[in-house]
């Protein structure tokens, strides 16, 4: 496909054609793209299509086996990030990429610092930075916080607001919403719009489908490393898109009806940890599924890690089953042997050991039934008990010996959710279990989670995917500014009522905090 | 098993199969090294010279191994030379001043041995400390401790603890095969047992560890009062070997394990290494200096060859990596 | 002997000892013994001790020197680690008006000629206590036998004197030198060395070690390679735990420098120098050759 | 600033306001110590002392620095020692046996260290090697090196490099204010230029650095460099000082410039550090080894004490943090 020179405002601002990539195994095959001045264009696929992949190669990232690529005409192999950059191609990465101590200005900026004979201009950066924190949503935070102090979705933002900080002709934004909530994710959009209007090409990446039809213009659908479909999305029912990205029909959605409550599994009281937990009391009964709403940072993470021991608590009572006595979990050690299983929200850090093998990393937390006297390790009985984990999670890997760090994101998440299935706990606590996955995998997830309620397990949901929390949860409890603002029963919440409750504990704050600011 | 497999050794299994291909660089490299020095010296190529050679090792496989194990969870005990000496003081005090019974004595300096392995691992879980800074500590603490009980006389022991190091079968001692047998046992725990997963997983990633309800703690704690049994059977050894116990003994053996081990491809951040590979960096790092020795080479041409045998060492695995994965 | 206490009021004399290597039993002992000469004595002077961590350790001993002036001592008496380094330093502390006196490993003549630094000097000849120990050796091997020689550390002064002795020795018995090579002073490196070369020498007569710990290490090597009535061993220093090797025969000879003594020869030329405001002249000090009760002859092959 | 916000200090700026805070707990460690030995000794607390002390230590200041500047990007420099030795040999031999002028001496000295960080540097970054082990390496080969080149003999250099070292204001000595200014130009360079956030961001995540687009590789190299230019530098003012060259010089630097670094706060896990709290720890280390001196006390009792200051310190520092983040 030889494309012939066109004006330079008439053709398509990035052609890609035969594009061919394989680590041990082929990611992308013979994949064709093309991008339009002012489109956004939506890139969407199961976990491991290759999405991922298409992103670094345009950016530079990574180099591709073989293939052709234009860029406004020209030809286009760039061999570094940077390279690409200069040419104004930038992406926003789907992993958070984010270095613990730089401040959150400096990290916007970071490659290109204003500075003066190499002396850091610190008011300029600062300044600057304010500026673009400000139309990401992050106006209130001090530039100069080191960003290793954010939570996930202020990182998230961070990461956008680095992507937003320089004019470009294309933005590729990997999952940018997957650990954002509705009015980010608002935010970010009104950006989008701004970008398109000013001419910018947008490769938008997401598993969130009805997102995905709002905004872009285009839809390009990757299966297993091939490209199956480009489409106008308004020609592109969701039907179609799961089927194109599915290869097959996905059955039901869960859904799930109110059922008798069990007796209560897991009651925390009064529990505390300042700053980012003030105040959080709820229970979780048998057979349920309690989810957690609220916007980003308001310490829903935090309340959970407190409750498993992975973060001492300054005060608050935990009782389980029902018992009147409350029950100290100063470990996570102590917490799983009670019977609560913890899924961290950031699989990279807190959830995989990456460069050990799938197997060791699915069954980690629940060797000893593995092994017989002297805790030696029966193999055999690990690689099956592995395989059957792997094959009900449907994680798709070449070999279960293969280091986690090569799966797609998707894929490791399941790798972690394998993990505390295994263990085969009594009260599961999952902080964004869909993060990063796809909708078939979604879709698994929610089974699996309805299955593990139906099976009298208490399962409590942090989730910022709203409709998620809608369709799974019998009872939703809304985290506000460290607080449990409201819970509410299947039945009795709507989108309306949980926002204004998630809203509440910051309207307060800062008329609290008025004066004094 | 049809499919092509990829093949990852992280020190999980010891793959059979895959054994001698794994081991086959460090086999060559030793062979090669063997051979120079066979061409090079008259006598060096004998059963006596790879009997000495085998007889001098011991104590070097039993701190190595010890020292493979930290480097595995991602810490680094300096003071094992240090320690050494303090156990050998106190066998040797025992004994010679002290006039204990050699059971006694035995019992005290693994006693000596198990506590400063006991401290570092304390101190260092308890305040979330690096073991380096820790361990330097302690090596200056146990150096003195040792001097301080000697009176830094050296200790002469006589035929006390003679037998201990005796000849036993072919010519080989009891502490070599008792080595060896350390060697295969240690590796059969890293790769087979729940606590060598631990340990492994431990180095990987220790957070995620923990969030997985396993304590760490305990594991780490292990490791390092391993080492401190380790480092006191390295004291036994050497003090039966030479008859005397030496308050300056072990002086530099933190820094030449790290290298046997690193030449047997262990990492120095967590989570990857073999025991079996340290048993060939040792032997690497013996035979060079034991045919360096028959060569009669100067000092100076020591340094400079045991340096630049480290930094080749290391660059051969590099390259032997990249060939396991197919580059 | 002078008994007479300081009279009351005048300030005693300060005076430091500066040692090397404490981790060497041979400073051990010389410490001990001026501790022991200050406890006896301990109105005529004060005394602050101080060493090194190992003889390598040179710019520790300079920096002590210069603790010690800042200290304003009277006296210093040194047992320098590097016999060229400490001249300046101690030449600037000489010009302070602080009495200087080098004991046990004398400084280098070139160099205090060139500095214009006149030092006295109270120690053994290290070169003719290994020549003694070398020609005691050479007694029972015959013209044409070959030898090793095992040396300390390769730059420290008294490791070459006695390396040179040992040469002197092999010289005049026309003994040959198989192997000459450094055991660092440490009794398992000596042992590496040793069990290679005696290998490599099959027809190996004798090993000249520059200090004791090392000809443990010797031993050890002979011992393990069976050899022990074929090779003559001799140390150097007369440490405490080769005297059973020696009484068994499993070291022929080792020299004593009385190292309890060599500081207290040197405190007392400064208290005299202190004085008398003169300036003494060298001194040297015995060396005696040890020699085991029952040594015996290498059996012939 | 009203609301509490977490004090993290990175070494990213100097907090000008928070300077004070930071190093207090240092400073006072410092007082203690000299408290402690004024009040045990008569002579000790002088202006002399003081002096004294401040002009032994400009070259443990440079070393200090650089291991600051190698550690902050997550490496290691365990041949700074040896390197000294050897930059030490070829400025004696180039002076004194081969007649040069001292300035090309000086040169020839400074290309020596340049070439010993070069060589450092590329091995770690061209086939990413642990550096512990390159340098390791280099350790041995430097020191062999130094002998070979000085057929093992200190060389005297008389008073031609003399006035390197020599007085100046208020009787401190040149290169202590030279060392003053590296630690001054070191800790702004690290806390306010482009460069030194490379260096945290490096230390602290060298893989997102790559994926912001940089090239961590010509910053690494810089700062191995860099540490042979200091290095070097501290050779020259030792042997300035000492009018000698000994290449034994500099043996055991390397641990006591980590443990310096470590004592004033440096993580040795990257990304963390600043160069003047490295500076204090060079104090702490260097009044303790004055005091000790001026008490006389007895070898074991200095390493047991030093050792145990060691662990002490970074406790200490474990709970400063702790206050710090006001836990
Ligand atoms: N560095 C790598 N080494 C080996 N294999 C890789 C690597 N990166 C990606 N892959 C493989 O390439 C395929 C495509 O991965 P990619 O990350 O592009 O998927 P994705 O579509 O972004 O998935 P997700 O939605 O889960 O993020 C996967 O099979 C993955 O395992
Ligand atoms: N390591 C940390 N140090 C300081 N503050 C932190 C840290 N981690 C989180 N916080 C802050 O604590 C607050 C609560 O964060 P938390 O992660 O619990 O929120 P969340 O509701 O889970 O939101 P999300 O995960 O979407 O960001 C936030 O203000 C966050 O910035
Ligand atoms: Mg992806
Ligand atoms: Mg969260």
């Amino acid at each position: 496909m030889t494309a012939p020179p066109a004006m330079p405002d008439s053709g398509p601002l990035l052609t890609i054609a035969g594009l061919w990539k394989s680590y041990a195994a082929v990611a992308l095959a013979d994949v064709s793209f093309d991008l339009r001045r002012g489109e956004v264009h939506a890139l969407v696929g199961e976990n491991g299509a290759g999405k991922s992949t298409l992103a670094r190669i345009i950016a530079g990232v990574t180099r591709p086996d073989s293939g052709a690529m234009r860029l406004g005409g020209e030809p286009y192999a760039p061999r570094s990030k940077r390279e690409a950059e200069g040419r104004g191609v930038r992406l926003v990465m789907q992993e958070l990429n984010l270095i613990g101590p730089l401040t959150i200005a400096e990290s916007i900026f970071f490659g290109r610092l204003p500075h003066r004979g190499g002396w850091i201009d610190y008011r300029r950066l600062d300044d600057s930075a304010r500026g673009i924190l400000e139309r990401v949503g992050l106006g209130g935070v001090d530039p100069a916080r080191p960003v290793g102090t954010l939570g996930i979705g202020q990182k998230q933002l961070v990461e956008i607001a680095a992507g937003l900080s320089r004019r470009c002709d294309i933005l590729i934004l990997d999952e940018p919403t997957a650990a954002l909530t509705d009015p980010e994710i608002e935010r970010l959009f009104q950006q989008i719009a701004r970008l398109k209007a000013e001419g910018t090409g947008i490769v938008y990446i997401s598993h969130r489908l009805e997102e995905v039809r709002r905004i872009s213009d285009r839809v390009s659908i990757l299966r297993d490393g091939r490209g199956v479909a480009t489409r106008p999305a308004g020609e592109m029912p969701l039907g179609d898109m799961v089927r194109l990205m599915v290869g097959r029909e996905l059955g039901e959605a869960v859904r799930r009806s109110p059922r008798p409550a069990g007796p209560a599994a897991l009651r925390v009281s009064g529990l505390r940890r300042p700053p980012a937990v003030c105040d959080v009391s709820f229970e979780v009964r048998e057979g349920e599924i309690l989810g957690f709403a609220g916007l980003m940072g308001s310490g829903r993470t935090e309340a959970m890690r407190a409750i498993f021991g992975a973060d001492r608590a300054e005060a608050g009572e935990i009782y389980l089953h029902g018992s009147a006595a409350p029950v100290r979990l100063r470990s996570p050690r102590q917490a799983v042997r009670r019977g609560l299983a913890f899924l961290t929200e950031n699989r990279k850090e807190e959830g995989l050991l990456l460069t050990l093998p799938i197997r060791a990393n699915i069954t980690l937390a629940n060797l000893q039934p593995l092994s017989r006297l002297g805790g030696w390790i029966r193999r055999r009985r690990e690689r099956a008990e592995a395989e059957r984990l792997a094959r009900a999670l449907d994680l798709r890997a070449r070999s279960l010996e293969q280091p986690a760090a090569e799966l797609s994101g998707g894929n490791q998440q399941k790798a972690v959710v394998a993990k505390w299935l295994f263990r085969d706990c009594d009260i599961l606590i999952f902080d964004e279990p869909t993060r990063g996955i796809d909708i078939g995998g979604k879709f698994e997830i929610y089974r699996l989670l309805a299955g593990l309620a139906e099976k009298g397990k208490a399962v409590i949901l942090v989730s910022s995917d709203l409709k998620e929390l809608l369709a799974l949860s019998d009872r939703i409890a809304v985290m506000s500014a460290g607080r449990v603002a409201a819970t509410f029963n299947r039945g009795e919440w709507s989108e309306e009522k949980i926002l204004a409750a998630a809203l509440s504990g910051h309207l307060e704050k800062r008329q609290g905090a008025g004066g004094g600011s | 098993m049809s499919e092509p497999q990829p093949k990852i050794d992280h020190g999980l299994r010891l793959p059979w199969l895959g054994f001698a291909a794994d081991y086959l660089g460090m086999a060559a490299a030793l062979a090669a090294l063997i051979a120079v020095f066979s061409l090079g010296t008259e006598h060096f190529f004998s059963a006596t010279t790879f009997r000495t050679i085998a007889n001098q090792i011991p104590s070097a496989i039993l701190i190595a191994t010890a020292m493979t194990y930290v480097l595995i969870i991602r810490e680094i005990d300096l003071s094992v030379g240090s320690v050494l000496g303090w156990c050998s003081a106190v066998l040797g005090v025992a004994v010679a001043r002290w006039q204990w019974p050699v059971p006694l004595a035995l019992l005290a300096a693994a006693g000596a041995g198990f506590l400063c392995g006991l401290f570092n691992g304390l101190v260092t879980i308890r305040w979330r400390l690096p073991s380096f800074i820790v361990t330097l500590g302690m090596l200056e603490m146990a150096r003195g401790a040792a001097h301080a009980l000697t009176s830094s006389q050296t200790q002469y022991l006589g035929s006390a603890v003679e037998d201990i190091a005796g000849a036993s079968i072919f010519g080989l001692s009891l502490p070599f095969l008792l080595a060896m047998a350390v060697v295969i046992a240690a590796q059969l725990v890293l790769s087979r047992t729940v606590f060598g997963r631990y340990m492994v997983a431990i180095g990987t990633n220790e957070e995620a560890v923990r969030l997985s309800g396993i304590d760490p703690r305990p594991v780490k704690l292990a490791v390092f009062t391993l080492t401190g049994f380790l480092v006191a059977a390295a004291a036994i050894i050497d003090t039966s070997r030479f008859q005397s116990a030496n308050p300056n003994a072990g002086t530099g053996f933190e820094l030449q394990a790290v290298a046997a081990a690193v030449i047997g491809g262990t990492s120095l951040m967590g989570g990857r290494g073999s025991v079996v590979s340290t048993f060939f960096g040792v032997l690497i790092i013996a035979v060079l200096n034991s045919g360096l020795a028959a060569v009669g080479a100067r000092d100076e041409t020591k340094r400079l060859v045991t340096g630049a045998v480290i930094v080749a060492a290391v660059i051969a695995d590099h390259y032997r990596h990249r060939l396991a994965r197919g580059e | 002997r002078r008994e007479e206490a300081q009279p009351q009021g005048a300030k005693k004399p300060r005076i430091a000892l500066i040692m090397k290597s404490l981790a060497n039993e041979f400073f051990l002992t010389m410490e001990n013994g001026a501790r022991a000469h200050h406890q006896a004595h301990p109105n005529r002077y004060d005394l602050i001790a101080n060493g090194i961590k190992d003889e390598l350790d040179v710019s520790k001993q300079i920096e002590l020197v210069e603790q010690m002036a800042a200290q304003k001592v009277d006296a210093m008496v040194i047992a320098p680690a590097d016999s060229k380094a400490l001249v300046p330093p101690l030449k600037k502390v000489q010009e302070a008006g602080i009495v200087v006196i080098n004991i046990d490993n004398q400084l280098d003549e070139t160099v205090l000629a060139a500095s214009q630094a006149k030092i006295p000097f109270v120690g053994p000849d290290n070169r003719k206590g290994a020549k003694a120990v070398g020609d005691h050796l050479a007694r029972r091997l015959k013209a044409g036998d070959p030898v090793a020689i095992i040396e300390g550390a390769p730059n420290a002064y008294n490791a070459i004197q006695r390396r040179l002795g040992f040469e002197d020795a092999v010289k005049a018995a026309g003994l040959k030198i198989a192997s000459s090579q450094s055991g660092y002073w440490e009794t398992d490196k000596a042992n590496q060395v040793a069990a290679a070369v005696i290998t490599e020498h099959p027809g190996l007569k004798a090993m000249l070690c520059a200090n004791d710990s090392m000809a443990l290490g010797a031993v050890a090597a002979l011992r393990a390679a069976g050899r022990l009535d074929q090779v003559l061993v001799a140390g150097y220093d007369n440490i405490a735990a080769v005297q059973q090797l020696m009484k068994e025969g499993k070291i022929a000879a080792t020299a004593d420098q009385h190292a309890d003594k060599l500081a207290v020869f040197g405190i007392e030329y400064a208290l005299d120098m202190l004085k008398t405001k003169s300036l003494p002249a060298d001194r040297e000090t015995p060396v005696d050759l040890i020699t085991g009760a029952g040594a015996r002859a290498p059996s012939s092959p």
